[in-house]
């Protein structure tokens, strides 16, 4: 199989490509396309890497949700059309950091090309550790996310939850407490409500899947929930679903449930397995999923708020 | 490594306020306020005893989450720089939050303002994420803590929703995620080389190849980019000068300390092995830059609170000279606590001068320092408050400011590193001229109009962080011992 | 007993500026303040003899001998009086009174300090807050005066902690003053600690090129305050020099260095002095020229490893403080009324800094005769003495004069003008009580020796008075700092600039990226070069 | 060239752009994209690292891939906030320049 | 039979792949974006059809086999509702 190397090569040209037009892009949206492209593509470099967790990850949330992030806010940025922008750099300077990001990215290339050899590596102990604090877990990943770097995990919800309440504290005092603006402002028309329609509960489906074999095969919590997400965001731009209002208790005990969950299950094991954040042996798997869930329902609710931006229109 | 007893306390420290954070979010409404005033005592004991057990022990406090040793799994050590640290954020986010009650209520007749739920939500969330600094002992569990110090400081800066702290918070966030993505890169980089990212561990391993250079060189810049450190202070003034005061007090006393603590622990923990002169020669000379040009900036700001920004711009240079000082061979021990009773003393005396420059603000409905004469009259705690950080500043006696310095010029005598007794000195007779500024014309015979009465309680907050700034000057010998349980003899010894 | 006293000295004036904080106690704080240097008083007494006391406790350590006894006890006396007189009628001002009582603990405190750390402090005390004593004002005079001379004593207070940390540097076993100077003549940094010395407690004293300030200050200060600024305040740089140099060892050049340091201070300001017309910067520069003296003594001192020479310029010093502060309130007391009883005791007091026989100026003299005993100095010494009495004559004519000093007798306190008489007998006095040996100065030779100066001076003076001599603004060399400093100022917009251009995004970016390949460089340079050895 | 090779080389040429971008494009929304850019370049270097750390029957590292997971959310989390504060400028001035002198015109020494 | 097999997958694919080159000649030849539309999903889809009926014989299992079939048929959607959604949106631009 020769082709495979050459086809390596060709999607790194491509990638690195796309890369520079995405800066070089003239245009704003253009350059907002080319990302897009950019990160759908860097989820088959990931396949090449043997990193297929990364990949559906990238592609969920590099190509997709970030996607309709930019372009939503491309657009509205577009609308708001007088927005003065800064001057660009004088040439000298354009030159001077570029001569200074090659230099970097140089020595970067060069460290990354003489990195040691045989390449220091943890995948013996975690596989040592599968059996003990990671108990019945197929998936390496899962386990190091959820038990032997829980505390990252968790803290990494955190940040998403104060992301969420960044996001909405830039909105108008007055509207505090309403509905975030929709994602599209006109009516949607036929086409797009039928892909909504077909797509969002097959999605639904695919996304709980994946969760759901997190345990043991490629997939999890995070990969799960950002692909009920994403079918969240096509309702809503399909008008088949609004934002919720920013007060709803619902919405609010949604965003905190997987943290707060995890958070009590880690307080727990101090009791249970004489640790924090350890898990009783036989009761790993269960639990671990236990939290999994919580976190979907988290990182589904999570995504598509930071993306609709702070609460729009009046409270009542 | 194994965990200590009472070392649990270390991961509570940490879950206390994210736990509130999550509660706070929840319940919403004014349940964020009373959650984060409940915090404080509790955090202040989690804190005092966590400080206890380890000048008990005399040895760093030590817990292993989840039990899976590292590599592979994560821990949480507290030595003594980490509990005095964790002190001081348990001492002046109460104090924030104190002082920020009446302005950050939430309004009769609505559940739940913006405003408020946001200050109380970030102020819980800016202490759990220094806390996990103070103690983290995991790179990557570093760069997160980073991560949530940076998105909890973020939208206190524009918290008021005009243009310019818009433009400031955006400028703070862009330019944090720079220095993020570049410790980030760096972080990649010695996983890559030795296959954990165990402070410790690393510690024991590294030794000076040029990947560790290339990780080192930007784990160092990004850190100096959310340190705000000359030439990199792009986002300090407009940020710091604009945020509320009692938000401007924690961003300025010790949200900027976070990243300043992990540079010491990058190069004093995980790299002792590195020959360091050189490097920490470069840092001494940003920092020394940074005094000198900081301070000459704020002699030139028509108002205050720009003012005290810039101050701070000048006094985190004093604390980069701790690198020269303290890796030093002779003199070392001095110049780690004189670095550190910098570090507390800027603390404490900014955040109380903040707070001030808050009163003040409402009391005169303005701060430009040309319409100060006879304030001080007027508002006679707050500019005794004022001045009393401006002594600290200049590093006058007594105060934790002129300890620092003694400390520090004690260290360059001893290792023969006289170019860095210049920054020191200059920078504290700059910092004099500024203080004159606020001062002399303040306690002149004019008359100023009071807008609004301060409330007493307001101003005595402030005095008090004041007062621990200058009880600083007193620190018993044993105070020096404590703030070295834990540290790795100087770097560059090693190779 | 004396270990007491010496807590108390400090004590009590710490506790009267405790009750200054509570405002019902302010007024009677304030109103009995002259009790607050009492035990200061019985302290310095007490430890004139004996062998020296040392307290310590809270990082802080007091000490108190001879020479530095002698100076706490007449200027304790002097804040006693200039308390008593002062708040008899002076409305309470919680700013002034603040700042006079921190002044105080400062004024005394630096006479008992026993380690640098509480030398530091008390001196930084007698330095800073005497900015409040005069110059919180609207008044662009005053306030010019009280800017410079803020600059000059912050900038004194940085030279000094860099000649500290070297002090203590050397001194590894503590930092007790009585063990960094046993250390210090071992000591590799030896040398600069000497410049520093001098240079730090010279801006303290005035002396060239330091010595612009004192003018402005004694102008714009009200004649209570220029009293005992001049008097006991410049006597914290003395205390200094007395402490800090290095007296019992051997050092011939930075001695004689020292001394000539001192006598061009001496015969500068009597020289600028000599130009003055107005009462307070006669007076003032006749202190920078008295402080060249002392200057000069203790370099012969040092370069004579003679130790003896701190107690005698400890009296040379205390007589000073005394005449300097009475002469403030003469020209108070003098300025309303002139009875011709009143005129013989001014001119005596005026002459006695020149060493007019029978006064304690005489007394002064000889004590420092250890050190000017022959060859140059000698000469220099008469020639000084007959330049002071020249200009204490200037002094006392453009006092009688009349249009010396036009708000003088509004700033004085009634109650200080009617002590007018004693504190001059008082300072005249005075210091026969306390010399070693008074009936030295009794005899014929050293009569004469005092008086042929005095009356060359004042004949001289008589003929200078016809002359028309052009006034040199008072401050002198401060006028060059100024344009200077405005020259600097005049970058300031130039810094604002470069951090508006620092701050632009793609400078700040390419600064981190400039920042990471330097430290890389600087790394891989040290891992260059560590290679052949490995 | 083997694939950990080939992605350090694309790695390093990211972040080389996006550092280029970063700093030259005045756009902030730009300037975001730029940042994405470096920080997949980032991630990429853990992937190569996890992909070098090959052991023990597994193909990969399993540690710096679940790293790169958990940086891929908050570097969303950090678009996401930048996004909301540039719309927010934009609506509020008209302008989205990070220019300081552009703020600091006009003297405001109001309460806060 | 497995040679048989082989022969029909290469021949699917081998189509498939001939109307992805024809897709992505008229993306780069046609004259403006309608065409350009019709000429990539036309020919997407179609390909994508016979590559993924050349692969469903080699499928390991009928799951896969059905997962492949699913592939298909969300691209044919989701192509076929964007193509509507440009169309639509290019003509709003041209009125």
């Amino acid at each position: 199989m020769s082709v495979l190397p050459a086809l390596d090569v060709g999607l790194a040209l491509l990638v690195v490509g796309v890369a520079a037009w995405t800066i070089a892009a003239r245009n704003l949206f253009a350059s907002v396309v080319g990302y897009v492209a950019y990160g759908l593509l860097l989820a088959l470099v990931w396949v090449r890497l043997y990193a297929p967790d990364v990949a559906l990850t990238e592609a969920a949330v590099g190509g997709g949700v970030t996607g309709v992030l930019l372009v939503t806010a491309g657009k509205r940025l577009d609308a708001l059309a007088s927005a003065e922008v800064g001057v660009p750099p004088g040439r000298a300077l354009k030159i001077l950091a570029g001569a200074l990001a090659a230099l970097v990215a140089g020595a970067l290339a060069w460290v990354v090309l003489t990195l040691p050899s045989p390449a220091p590596s943890l995948a013996p102990a975690a596989a040592e550790a599968a059996a003990g604090p990671g108990a019945g877990l197929g998936n390496p990943i899962t386990a190091v996310l959820i038990s032997y770097r829980s505390f990252d995990t968790m803290l990494e919800k955190v940040v998403l939850i104060l992301a969420v309440l960044g996001v909405w504290s830039v909105g108008a005092d007055a509207a505090w407490g309403a509905a975030p603006a929709p994602l599209r402002k006109v009516r949607p028309d036929g086409a797009m409500i039928l892909l909504a329609q077909f797509l969002a509960p097959v999605g639904l489906l695919i996304g709980v899947h994946i969760f759901w074999v997190g345990a043991d095969a490629p997939g999890g919590a995070f990969q799960g929930g950002a692909l009920l997400a994403a079918m969240g965001m096509v309702a809503m731009m399909a008008r088949l679903a609004e934002p919720p209002r920013i007060d709803s208790r619902k919405l609010r005990l949604a965003l905190v449930a997987g943290p707060a969950v995890f958070l009590i299950v880690g307080v727990a094991g101090l009791a249970l397995a004489d640790n924090l954040f350890a898990y009783p042996q036989n009761f790993a798997k269960p639990l671990i999923l236990f939290i999994e869930a919580f976190m979907v329902l988290s990182i589904a609710v999570a995504l598509p708020m930071l993306v609709c931006g702070p609460p729009n229109g009046s409270p009542k | 490594m194994t965990a200590s007893p009472g070392g649990a306390l270390l991961v509570f420290a940490v879950l206390t306020p994210v736990a509130g954070i999550l509660l706070s979010f929840a319940l919403g409404g004014r349940a964020a306020e009373r959650i984060t005033l409940a915090l404080a005592p509790i955090g202040l004991a989690l804190a005092g005893f966590i400080a206890f057990l380890v000048a008990r022990s005399g040895a760093p406090l030590v817990y292993v989450i989840g039990g899976l040793p590292p590599p592979l799994g994560i821990a949480l050590r507290a030595d003594g720089a980490s509990a005095t640290m964790m002190v001081a954020a348990a001492l002046i986010v109460p104090a924030a939050a104190f002082y920020a009650r009446a302005k950050f209520a939430t309004p009769d007749g609505v559940a739940e303002s913006r405003g408020a739920l946001t200050f109380w939500i970030m102020l819980q969330a800016i202490w759990a994420a220094l806390n996990l600094i103070f103690l983290g002992a995991d790179l990557f569990n570093l760069y997160v803590a980073l991560e949530l110090l940076t998105f909890a400081a973020v939208p206190l800066v524009c918290i008021d929703g005009r243009p310019e702290t818009l433009a400031a918070a955006l400028r703070y966030l862009l330019f944090a995620l720079f220095g993020s993505i570049s410790y980030l890169l760096g972080v990649a980089l010695l996983y890559g080389g030795y296959g954990t990212l165990d402070i410790v561990l690393l510690g024991e391993r590294i030794a000076a190849t040029p990947l560790v250079w290339t990780a080192a060189a930007l784990m160092t810049a990004g850190l100096l980019a959310k340190t705000a450190l000359f030439p990199l202070h792009i986002w300090l003034p407009p940020a710091h000068a604009n945020a509320p005061a009692a938000a401007s007090a924690v961003l300025s006393g010790l949200v900027v300390k976070g990243s300043f603590f992990l540079t010491l622990r990058l190069w004093f923990y995980v790299l002792p092995a590195l020959p360091m002169a050189a490097p920490a020669a470069i840092l001494g000379t940003l920092g020394g830059c940074a005094a000198l040009f900081g301070s000459i900036l704020a002699l030139r700001q028509p108002r205050l609170k720009l003012l005290v920004a810039y101050s701070t711009v000048a006094q985190i240079g004093y604390l980069f000279l701790v690198f020269p000082l303290a890796s030093a061979p002779a003199g070392g021990a001095l110049g780690w606590s004189g670095g550190f009773v910098q570090v507390l003393a800027h603390a404490f005396a900014k955040a109380a001068m903040f707070l001030s420059a808050g009163v003040l603000a409402e009391a005169l409905g303005h701060d430009r320092i040309a319409h100060f004469s006879g304030a001080a009259r007027a508002l006679p705690l707050t500019f005794l408050t004022l001045g009393l950080g401006g002594l600290s500043l200049m590093g006058l006696p007594p105060s934790g400011g002129f300890e620092a310095k003694w400390l520090m010029l004690r260290a360059c005598a001893a290792s023969g590193q006289w170019i860095w007794a210049v920054p020191i000195l200059g920078g504290g007779l700059l910092a004099g001229g500024y203080v004159y500024r606020i001062l002399a014309p303040a306690l002149a015979d004019g008359v100023v109009e009071v807008k609004a009465r301060p409330q007493l309680s307001r101003e005595l907050v402030a005095l008090g962080l004041v007062g621990v700034a200058l009880a600083l000057a007193f620190a018993p010998e044993g105070f020096f011992e404590f703030i070295q349980i834990g540290r790795p003899l100087a770097g560059g010894g090693a190779s | 007993m004396k270990d007491v006293l010496l807590v108390a000295t400090l004590a009590a004036p710490l506790a009267f500026l405790a009750a200054c904080f509570v405002r019902a106690w302010r007024p009677r704080a304030l109103g009995l303040q002259f009790l607050a240097p009492a035990p200061g008083l019985a302290a310095g007494l007490l430890g004139l003899s004996g062998t020296p006391v040392s307290v310590s406790g809270l990082g802080f350590a007091l000490r108190l001998d001879p020479p530095g006894a002698l100076l706490l006890s007449f200027s304790a006396l002097l804040w006693i009086v200039a308390s008593a007189a002062l708040w008899r009628e002076k409305a309470p001002d919680a700013r002034f009174g603040v700042c006079w009582l921190l002044t105080m603990i400062g004024s005394l405190g630096v006479f008992v300090a026993g380690d640098l750390v509480s030398f530091y402090l008390l001196y930084a005390l007698v330095s800073l807050p005497a900015y409040g004593l005069f110059a919180f004002s609207d008044d662009p005079e005053k306030k010019r005066a009280g800017a410079v001379y803020l600059a000059f004593a912050l900038a004194g207070e940085a030279v000094l902690l860099a000649a500290f940390a070297l002090l203590a540097a050397g001194a590894p076993q503590g930092v007790g003053i009585a063990e960094v100077m046993a250390a210090l003549p071992a000591s590799p940094y030896r040398g600069a600690v000497l410049v520093l010395v001098v240079a730090g407690f010279g801006m303290k004293m005035g002396l060239v090129p330091f010595n612009g300030w004192m003018p402005l200050n004694y102008r714009a200060a009200p004649i209570p305050v220029a009293a005992v600024l001049s008097g006991a305040g410049v006597k914290a740089g003395v205390i200094g020099l007395l402490r800090f140099l290095p007296l019992g060892a051997s050092m011939a050049e930075a001695g004689e260095a020292l001394a000539i340091l001192g006598f061009v201070t001496a015969f500068y300001g009597l020289a600028v002095g000599l130009t003055q017309r107005e009462s307070k910067s006669i007076l003032a520069y006749s202190s920078i020229s008295q402080m060249g003296v002392i200057a000069a003594a203790l370099g012969l001192g040092l370069a004579a490893a003679d130790s003896g020479a701190a107690g005698d310029m400890a009296f040379y010093a205390a007589n000073h403080l005394l005449v300097k502060a009475a002469l403030f309130v003469t020209i108070g007391a003098l300025a309303a009324r002139q009875p011709l009883w009143a005129l013989a005791l001014a001119g005596a007091l005026a002459l006695s800094l020149a060493g007019l026989p029978l006064t304690g100026g005489a007394l002064a003299k000889l004590a420092s005769k250890a050190q000017f005993d022959a060859g140059w100095p000698k000469n220099l010494a008469t020639l000084s003495s007959i330049g002071s009495a020249m200009l204490m004559t200037h002094f006392f004519t453009r006092l009688v004069s009349g249009d010396a000093a036009k708000d003088a007798a509004t700033e004085t306190p009634a109650a200080l003008a009617r002590l007018w008489p004693a504190v001059a007998l008082g300072a005249l006095l005075l210091p026969w009580l306390f010399a070693d040996n008074p009936g030295e100065a009794l005899k014929l030779d050293a009569l004469w020796d005092g008086l042929w100066p005095v009356a060359t001076g004042v004949a001289l003076a008589l003929v200078w008075r016809r002359l028309s001599v052009p006034q040199i603004p008072a401050g002198d060399s401060i006028v060059l700092y100024e344009r200077g400093f405005a020259r600097l100022m005049a970058l300031g917009p130039a810094f604002e600039r470069a951090d508006a251009n620092l701050r632009q995004w793609p400078a700040a970016g390419v600064s981190l990226l400039l920042i990471v390949l330097a430290l890389l460089a600087a790394g891989l340079e040290q891992a260059a070069e560590k290679v052949p050895f490995r | 060239m083997t694939p950990p090779i080939l992605a350090g080389l694309v790695g390093a040429a990211l972040v080389g752009f996006g550092l280029y971008g970063l700093i030259c494009d005045p756009h902030p929304l730009r300037k975001l994209l730029a940042f994405n850019l470096v920080g997949s370049g980032v991630f990429l270097v853990f992937g190569i690292v996890a992909r070098r750390g090959a052991a023990a029957g597994f193909a990969f590292d399993p540690v710096p891939q679940a790293m790169v997971i958990t940086g891929i959310v908050v570097a969303f989390a950090a678009s996401a906030l930048a996004v909301a504060l540039i719309l927010r400028l934009a609506a509020a001035s008209g302008k989205v320049t990070l220019d300081p002198r552009a703020w600091t015109k006009r003297d405001d020494g109001g309460a806060r | 039979m497995s040679a048989l097999i082989d022969l029909f997958s290469v021949a699917a694919i081998g189509a498939g792949l001939f109307f992805f080159f024809a897709g992505t000649v008229g993306l780069l030849r046609f004259p403006d974006s309608l065409t350009r539309l019709h000429a990539l999903s036309k020919a997407d889809n179609l390909g994508l059809g016979l590559v993924v009926l050349g692969l469903i014989p080699r499928a390991e299992n009928p799951l896969a086999a059905l997962k492949l079939l699913v592939v298909w048929a969300l691209v044919l959607l989701s192509g076929a509702s964007t193509a509507q959604l440009i169309g639509r949106a290019l003509r709003r631009g041209r009125k």
